[in-house]
């Protein structure tokens, strides 16, 4: 579908957060505490932040939740009884403020759980969400979005796709599907029509660090490198960077049983805790950190881009800016490019 | 330092000068006295024996009008008194629906928030540590401390003194000067129920414990409640009728004692006032 | 899936009074893993053990819950029956309904409701349960006898002819406790000394018997069958071995006026002292804390004076460390000290005495050698009050039980007295007279009638001393309460028997419960009399209650039973409810990190470290290990571990944690 | 800290240590650390005040532990949480030496753990103002406003276990989280069980926490758990006089006075 | 509407406090029926976690009670425990957990009336403090389906 692009004026923004509040969709957005920026419901558009270059928590939780319920049980004369999760016990949400990066990881972290399995689940869940990604403006170090096939105005994965006209300018909104055009036609009068704009240098530089061929290629052979270990000495195993990554996608499932009543429930993990691959025998397969980082980014960009066709990776930095022990994810791959075979 | 006072009814008339002496031993050693305002009777009289409820509503208010005078200790020289204001304070606090009650009807709240002293515990507390070199003119006599029954007894709830064989009036006369003596009558009965009723009774009562102390050379009774005080200094024609002899030992509240000690007036201690001549 | 039996006991109707039996039985059929759930009137008799048994066999059963008395009475009952129909004992559970819910609640749903619960509790912890196997330790065969009064002397004794060994420890320097003290003995007036200075003797000459005399128990360790003790032996400051006894030293001491604590203070003795001539050993100490010597640095004519040089100054205590495989205790009493009774002048006039210093008196070894003459002046009473229950039944006084022994005393001081002092009048103030036992009434009877001692049944308000006469004043009840004031010559009280001061500092040595009065507590008060809550440690005589002579006696030679008992097996079978360390597959082998924080954790230090070697004999893990032979399943550690590596068998983690599950969902 | 580079150098010229453990520049303005193997692998060793990470984590990690005897670059909360370690056996003289960094930032080499030991004896540990002040104000709240407060704030955590990565205390192979028979922490990341986790933690640091704020700076959410343990050790030190780490005392919860306070006890 | 009754559960010692509510029956000395007994060899066994499910599961008070300083059956497990106590109760009162509904209490296996007392006295302070709502309100809260926070 082509985009329509139309011009949404600065000040128009929080008469949609109110359209949009009034339609009974919750709005998720970011939020910030203590430092930090996440997605929440907001209620009051001014609680939305915007001062942030990636929000420290990606947006994976709206439709993976870190803690999801999958099925209630009951036990009774019969046996047992089971009732899962209603689809229309979801309620319609708007994802408000992703960025063009986060935008495009829910196509690949769609794509884990579309593989063999589908997770009618997460599917219900993501088709409540309508995505709405404002592009950047603005970069740091950690950013690399442009490396992994993705830019800072990408507009893969977003409904409508709002990029800003300058430092205090109105918005470009580019409208990208029909759950956009779902928007627009709750309040049409938003929605103005947009000349001629060039998008492109609103944007934010991020330069290109690797190519494809560069990692991927070198990867198929690099599995037994000493790299390896001297990069994850550092690592200290917790499970920060999987948590904030927008396409990880591993998880544990837990019964949380009291008496005859109990639940099921699906909780995050990550391959990066020591414990992630422990065998009931005691072995581990990944018993040391090395083995587990390596595992890390060869899941993501050896694994996947394999399997999927998708990287598992969209450059947005925040495992690195997250990281205790200052793992640098892009530093990594780099490293690993000029590595000697 | 301020302290609450609870007079009750003997302090304003028999034993007035147990007042006097009171408030005259507080002014040496700088204790302001605040008495505790429109206080009524405790009913030591016959409340506890008539109805249960009134005998706890009468030391209620008295202790409910304490503490909305903002007083955190009120010090009450007459055993029976301080007897029946402790026992109120002690069922109470064991007892939240009956202090509830008693709340009611009095119509005006019940902390249970003061301290109640004694005589003896208040001058332990103030007095008695700052007595050294106060001492200007020792009480240089035998004494015979005579205790009663209700300053020390029941013991589960005063919690004051060896119930049997008292020491802290002993302990305070010592340092004051005199030299207690050992005798047997502590804490006899000196018929105190009887004042008005059977006087003889009191006669041969208060008369064994004055044949006592006089038997084992005491030159004067030193007693800490007005009760014990009218029957061994008032009533010493009758005791003196039972002993069959003319005792004149005389009979002083501690605070007189400990007033002389430390050189106040004798007129001003309410000396004056007795029965048997004070001579010591 | 489990099989687990509920058996309900009525208790007769202690249990079915106020709890619906019928309803527990068939509410807890219904849940989960339950295969058989039955009420029945008598669970712990044989047809309801032989219900138990019949329907483990019968139904297959995995597990048992008994829902009837206190684990802490019938476990070892139900567990044993479980394992006659081939059930591992361990698989059987308790759920107390009878004094934690009929006992204690009134009848109704909640009572009911309750009852319910606990069984429900105990069915999710008994799916949880695990096979254990008794552990077997070895049984050291030497008895420990703490105390050498008439009661310790007859345990020791009894032991010692069963053949096996016994330690005897006395704190003071010869054996005889307080019997040896006493005049004559009720109701027989037979001579106490007469009696037992040759079981003294046996004590010292049996082949089996150690007398440590002048020792007392330092620490105890261990348990049943194998107590590791330590004794110490207070220094004599002389040479037992070259001692002959002979007495020199004890003359020529010139510290002559220590009051004699064998005559209750009424006489006096010297630094270097046998405490009475029938001494057992007879032989002399050194009182340190008045022994010129000790005090000044000089004097020594003791040891100028010993024909032998026997004198040893600088010997030290020494601490003796044994293996003990039994203890009993007989520590014995004592009687309540002066400043109890400043209304009866004890301690202020020398003629009120205690019953003990009465024994001395009329004691034919005693100061007076026999005579009846009054402390102050030695001059013979002729009004003599005796005052029973002198702090005993008194509430005031914090005593409110019985000592027991003072009726007959009292009756047979009064006899003495009558015998002795021609004339003179005696009389008692008494509560009620307690004389039940054989002969006891009877004796009584004969001081009332025969002898003329006067009984007045009231009590003692004050004594005082007036014109040299001691003014007992006494009411007598069964004259309309008339007061009576007696003036007597001397007075008599029978002062209530206590525990000994040290008694608390003891039973917390040996970790074994005493009541609210500090008297040791047996472990039930009808069918365990002379056992103790902490296995292998037994009681006998006063330590327990005050009891007379006849009832120490029997007392020590049945805790002497119980002590042989359990020597007569080499081995002992124990709990096996003890901690352990997981112990996984390697590469893991544990999940302890070998912090060894619960080292200092554990009251026993029974956990040690473990080293796992590789076969090139490398450490590759060290850990923690619990050893199962120190362990007494406290379970201090397990609470204590961060990585849940120790759990304690019979109380696991996931046990306890359903207990609490199951206590508060419905299942 | 060239002083510190031609140790370094020298401990790894010498064979003396395997590998010696400091920081180095990082990413944008962060430090992180640096495990020098080759000599010349210490010319990146730097110190300034940006180094705060508590380096002592690694020195239980098999992975840094398996190269052999280690250097270790270790400013005050690292010599501590190094002697709390070393009373819980996990390093001791023989795989271990301290570059020390004093409070003045000057270098002093330790011959042994007993030597850094008596280095830390000479500082207690003490609250700074501006969390002494955060803690005087929870303690001012009603009891249902701090819980208000600590659900809310507790409320993001996603246990990623960070703080517990971070921390040197927290060097057990299985944490209580992760046993599971029975599940005693609810691993979902619900109020509860987030609750649960983050009391868990601060019990069993009580008495061990030295107070380096590695779980805070850690936090990627930026949780105030350090809270928790700063209070475990407000209270120590009110309780049982203090706590200081030490090689050979006792711990100060495996061990008891028998007059710690019972006035809380009916 | 009915009174409140609350839940209470008890974790004791087996050789005091378990004996003293044994001896509480023996003298049949009456007592309120809310309370559960889980019984432990020691209160050092006690894991702290234990209360925290305990409220996790509906209980509305907790009784934790052994036997007296020096009174243990195990010479220390109680003093081990207490130190504990002392800070878990810390804990708990400085993350809001309400510590009125914890008691400690010493009861040995002679002081069967005190064991009715602290039962009794406990029942009447949390039926007193109503049902424990503020933890039930986040226990029993349904594992959130969107995002938490």
């Amino acid at each position: 579908m082509k985009s329509d692009r139309r011009l949404v004026r600065k000040g128009s923004l929080e008469k949609l957060f109110e359209v949009l509040k009034g339609d009974n969709r919750q709005v998720y957005a970011p939020f910030s505490r203590n430092g930090r920026t996440s997605y929440r419901k907001i209620e009051k558009f001014s609680d939305i932040a915007t001062d942030y270059i990636q929000t420290t928590q990606s947006s994976k939780e709206v439709s993976f939740p870190r803690t999801e319920k999958i099925l209630d049980y009951s036990k009774n004369a019969d046996g047992m009884s089971v009732k899962g999760i209603e689809p229309d016990q979801i309620p319609q949400i708007m994802l408000w403020g992703i960025r063009p990066c986060d935008a495009m990881g829910i196509g690949e972290l769609s794509s884990i759980f579309n593989w063999d399995y589908k997770d009618e689940i997460y599917n219900n869940r993501l088709s409540k969400v309508t995505v709405l990604g404002f592009s950047c403006s603005k970069t740091d170090e950690y950013c690399f979005c442009t490396s992994v096939g993705g830019n800072p105005g990408n507009t893969e994965g977003s409904d409508i796709l709002f990029t800003q006209l300058g430092g205090n300018g109105d918005y470009l909104a580019e409208i990208l599907t029909e759950k956009g055009e779902k928007v627009i036609a709750l309040s049409p009068e938003l929605f103005e029509a947009a000349g001629d704009i060039e998008k492109e240098k609103f944007l934010a530089d991020v330069p290109v660090k690797f190519s494809h061929k560069e990692i991927y290629g070198k990867l198929e052979k690099f599995f037994d490198s000493e790299e390896w270990v001297g990069q994850s000495l550092r690592c200290i195993g917790c499970g920060a960077c999987a948590y904030v990554c927008p396409t990880c996608a591993c998880f544990d499932i837990q019964d949380d049983s009291h008496g005859k009543l109990g639940s099921r429930v699906r909780c995050w993990d990550s391959c990066g805790f020591s414990l992630f691959t422990l065998h009931t025998s005691g072995h581990n397969p990944r018993n040391v950190q090395s083995a587990r980082w390596r595992q890390r980014i060869m899941h993501k960009f050896s694994y996947m881009p394999e399997r999927l066709s998708v990287y598992g990776c969209t450059g947005c930095g925040r495992c690195s800016r997250a990281c205790p022990a200052d793992m640098n994810i892009l530093e990594h791959l780099t490293s690993i490019k000029e590595a000697a075979l | 330092m301020t302290l609450g006072f609870y007079p009750g009814c003997s302090l304003k008339g028999s034993s007035r000068e147990y007042a006097e002496s009171v408030l005259a031993v507080a002014k040496a050693f700088d204790i302001t006295i605040e008495e505790i305002k429109d206080w009524n009777c405790c009913g030591a009289t016959a409340a506890h024996n008539m109805n249960r409820e009134l005998s706890f509503a009468l030391p209620a208010r008295i202790l409910s009008l304490a503490e909305k005078q903002g007083l955190t200790e009120v010090v009450v020289p007459c055993a029976a008194c301080y007897s029946r204001l402790t026992v109120t304070q002690y069922e109470l606090a064991k007892d939240k629906e009956l202090k509830d009650r008693i709340s009611e009807v009095n119509g005006m709240e019940y902390k249970g928030s003061v301290t109640i002293l004694n005589i003896i515990q208040m001058l332990d507390k103030y007095i008695t540590p700052k007595l050294e070199g106060k001492v200007v003119k020792p009480f240089d006599h035998k004494v015979a401390c005579y205790y009663g029954c209700l300053l020390v007894r029941p013991h589960e709830i005063l919690k004051f003194d060896r119930e049997e064989d008292p020491q802290s009036m002993d302990e305070v006369m010592l340092k004051a000067g005199a030299t207690p003596i050992d005798w047997a009558f502590k804490t006899e009965c000196c018929g105190a129920g009887l004042s008005i009723s059977r006087t003889p009774s009191v006669g041969k009562l208060s008369g064994m414990i004055v044949g006592d102390a006089k038997d084992r050379g005491a030159e004067a009774i030193i007693v800490a409640c007005p009760m014990c005080h009218s029957n061994l200094d008032m009533r010493r024609k009758e005791i003196n009728k039972y002993l069959g002899e003319k005792v004149d030992i005389p009979v002083l509240y501690i605070t007189q004692a400990l007033g002389l000690a430390v050189g106040l007036d004798r007129k001003e201690l309410g000396l004056n006032r007795h029965f048997v001549k004070v001579t010591v | 899936m489990s099989k687990i039996g509920v058996f309900v006991c009525h208790c007769g109707e202690n249990i079915s009074a106020t709890v619906d039996c019928a309803r527990v039985a068939e509410t807890s059929g219904k849940l989960d893993g339950v295969a058989y759930s039955v009420d029945y009137k008598y669970m712990c008799s044989d047809p309801g053990q032989s219900l138990i048994k019949s329907a483990i066999k019968e139904k297959g059963l995995t597990g048992v819950v008994v829902a009837a008395c206190s684990p802490r009475m019938h476990e070892p009952t139900f567990r044993k029956a479980c394992a006659e129909a081939g059930l591992n004992p361990y698989m059987c559970e308790m759920a107390n309904l009878r004094e934690h819910v009929s006992w204690v609640h009134e009848k109704g749903e909640a009572t009911t409701e309750k009852a319910i619960d606990l069984v429900r509790i105990l069915v999710e912890k008994v799916k949880y349960n695990q096979s254990l196997n008794a552990i077997k330790v070895p049984v050291t065969k030497t008895a420990l006898v703490i105390g050498g009064g008439i009661a310790g002397i007859q345990a020791s004794l009894d032991i010692a002819n069963t053949g096996h060994k016994v330690i005897l420890i006395e704190k003071d320097p010869s054996i005889g406790g307080h019997m040896s003290q006493l005049s004559e003995t009720f109701p027989t007036l037979d001579c106490s000394q007469c009696i037992l200075t040759p079981r003294m003797v046996e004590v010292a000459q049996h082949p089996n018997i150690t007398l440590y005399s002048y020792a007392e128990l330092e620490s105890v360790e261990g348990f049943i069958g194998n107590f590791k003790v330590k004794i110490r032996r207070k220094s004599k400051s002389i040479d037992e071995k070259l001692c002959t006894g002979c007495g020199l030293c004890t003359t020529k001491c010139p510290v002559k006026k220590i009051p004699s604590e064998f005559n209750e203070g009424l006489g006096m003795r010297t630094a270097i002292y046998v405490p009475f001539p029938q001494a057992v050993p007879n032989k002399p100490v050194i009182d340190r804390e008045h022994c010129t010597y000790y005090l000044k640095g000089k004097c020594r004519i003791c040891e100028k004076v010993c024909p032998i040089q026997a004198i040893r100054f600088d010997q030290e205590d020494t601490i003796e460390e044994v293996e003990i495989g039994a203890i009993v205790l007989a520590t014995g009493f004592s009687v309540k000290q002066p400043d109890f009774f400043p209304e009866y002048g004890y301690g202020k006039y020398p003629d009120v005495i205690t019953g003990l210093q009465f024994e001395r008196l009329a004691s034919a070894s005693g100061p007076t050698l026999g005579e009846i003459r009054r402390p102050s002046d030695g001059k013979v009473p002729q009004n003599i009050v005796f005052v029973a229950c002198a702090g005993s039944r008194d509430e005031a006084k914090g005593i409110p039980y019985c000592s027991k022994i003072c009726c007959m005393y009292i009756a047979k001081h009064a006899m003495l007295y009558q015998h002795k002092v021609h004339g003179g009048k005696s009389y008692v103030f008494y509560m009620d007279i307690r004389a039940g036992g054989k002969n006891y009434e009877e004796f009584v009877r004969r001081a009332i009638e025969e002898d003329g001692v006067n009984y007045v049944r009231g009590r003692v308000s004050r004594i005082y001393e007036k014109n040299g006469k001691l003014i007992v004043k006494g009411v007598d009840t069964l004259l309309g309460a008339m007061p009576v004031d007696i003036e007597a010559d001397m007075v008599v009280l029978a002062t209530a028997g206590v525990a000994n001061s040290d008694a608390e500092a003891l039973a917390q040595k040996l970790h074994v419960s005493y009541d609210a009065y500090k008297f040791f507590a047996e472990a039930h008060p009808k069918l365990k009399p002379v056992e103790t809550n902490t296995a292998g440690i037994f009681l006998a005589g006063a330590c327990q209650s005050p009891r007379d002579i006849p009832e120490s006696v029997s007392m020590a030679s049945g805790a002497a039973v119980k002590v042989a008992c359990l020597f007569s097996q080499d081995e002992l079978t124990r709990d096996p409810l003890i901690a352990v360390v997981n112990r996984m597959a390697p590469p893991v082998y544990s999940s302890c990190v070998g912090c060894f924080l619960c080292v200092s954790a554990c009251p026993y230090q029974a956990i040690e470290k473990e080293e796992i070697k590789n076969r090139a004999g490398e450490v590759i893990k060290t850990l923690a290990r619990v050893n199962p032979g120190l362990c007494q399943g406290c379970g201090t550690c397990v609470a204590f571990c961060r990585t849940k590596s120790i759990d304690l068998q019979g109380y696991t983690h996931e046990q306890m944690y359903t207990e609490v599950m199951a206590l508060l969902n419905e299942y | 800290m060239d002083e510190l580079i031609k140790r370094a150098k020298e401990l790894l010229e010498a064979g003396t240590v395997k590998v010696v453990i400091g920081y180095e520049n990082g990413s944008a303005d962060k430090t992180r650390a640096l495990f020098a193997i080759e000599p010349k692998d210490a010319d990146k060793l730097i110190f300034d005040s940006r180094c705060v990470m508590n380096l002592a984590t690694y020195i239980t990690k098999a992975e840094v532990k398996g190269k052999g005897k280690m250097a270790i670059t270790a400013t005050l909360p690292v010599m501590r949480a190094i002697i709390q370690l070393a009373s819980e056996f996990q390093v001791n003289d023989s795989n271990l030496l301290v570059l020390g960094i004093t409070p003045e930032s000057k270098m002093i080499e330790f011959k042994d753990l007993a030597e850094v030991e008596a280095f830390v004896h000479k500082y207690t540990i003490e609250i700074e103002a501006k969390y002494s002040e955060k803690l005087e104000k929870l303690d001012k709240m009603t009891p249902s406003e701090r819980w208000s407060f600590w659900i809310e704030e507790l409320s993001p955590c996603f246990k990623c276990y960070a703080c517990r990565a971070a921390c040197p205390m927290c060097y057990c192979h299985k944490c209580t989280v992760e046993f599971n028979q029975p599940q005693w922490i609810p691993v979902p990341s619900h109020d509860l069980g987030n609750l649960e986790w983050h009391m868990m933690r601060a019990i069993h640091l009580a008495g061990r926490c030295i107070d380096c704020d590695a779980c805070y700076n850690a936090c990627p959410l930026g949780i105030p758990l350090n809270l928790l343990t700063k209070r475990m050790l407000i209270d120590a030190k009110e309780h049982f006089g203090g706590y200081q780490p030490s090689i050979k005392a006792d711990h100060l919860m495996s061990t008891y006075k028998p007059d710690d306070k019972d006035n809380f006890i009916m | 509407m009915a009174e409140f009754e609350p839940k209470i559960v008890a974790f004791v010692c087996n050789w005091c406090t378990y004996a003293g509510a044994d001896l509480t029956g023996t003298s049949r000395i009456k007592y309120a029926s809310n309370v559960r007994i889980v019984r432990f060899p020691c209160t050092g066994r006690i894991d702290y976690m234990l209360l925290v499910k305990a409220f996790d599961e509906g209980a509305d008070g907790i009784i934790v009670s052994g036997c007296h300083p020096n009174d243990c059956h195990y010479t220390s497990g109680n003093f081990h425990a207490r130190r504990r106590w002392i800070m878990f109760r810390s804990l708990c009162d400085f993350i809001g957990i309400d510590i009125r509904r914890i008691k400690f209490s010493w009861v040995s296996a002679a002081e069967g009336a005190k064991w009715a007392d602290i039962v009794n006295s406990t029942v009447a302070a949390i039926r007193e403090l109503g049902p424990y709502e503020e933890y039930q309100k986040v226990a029993k809260k349904p594992v959130k389906e969107v995002i938490n926070g």
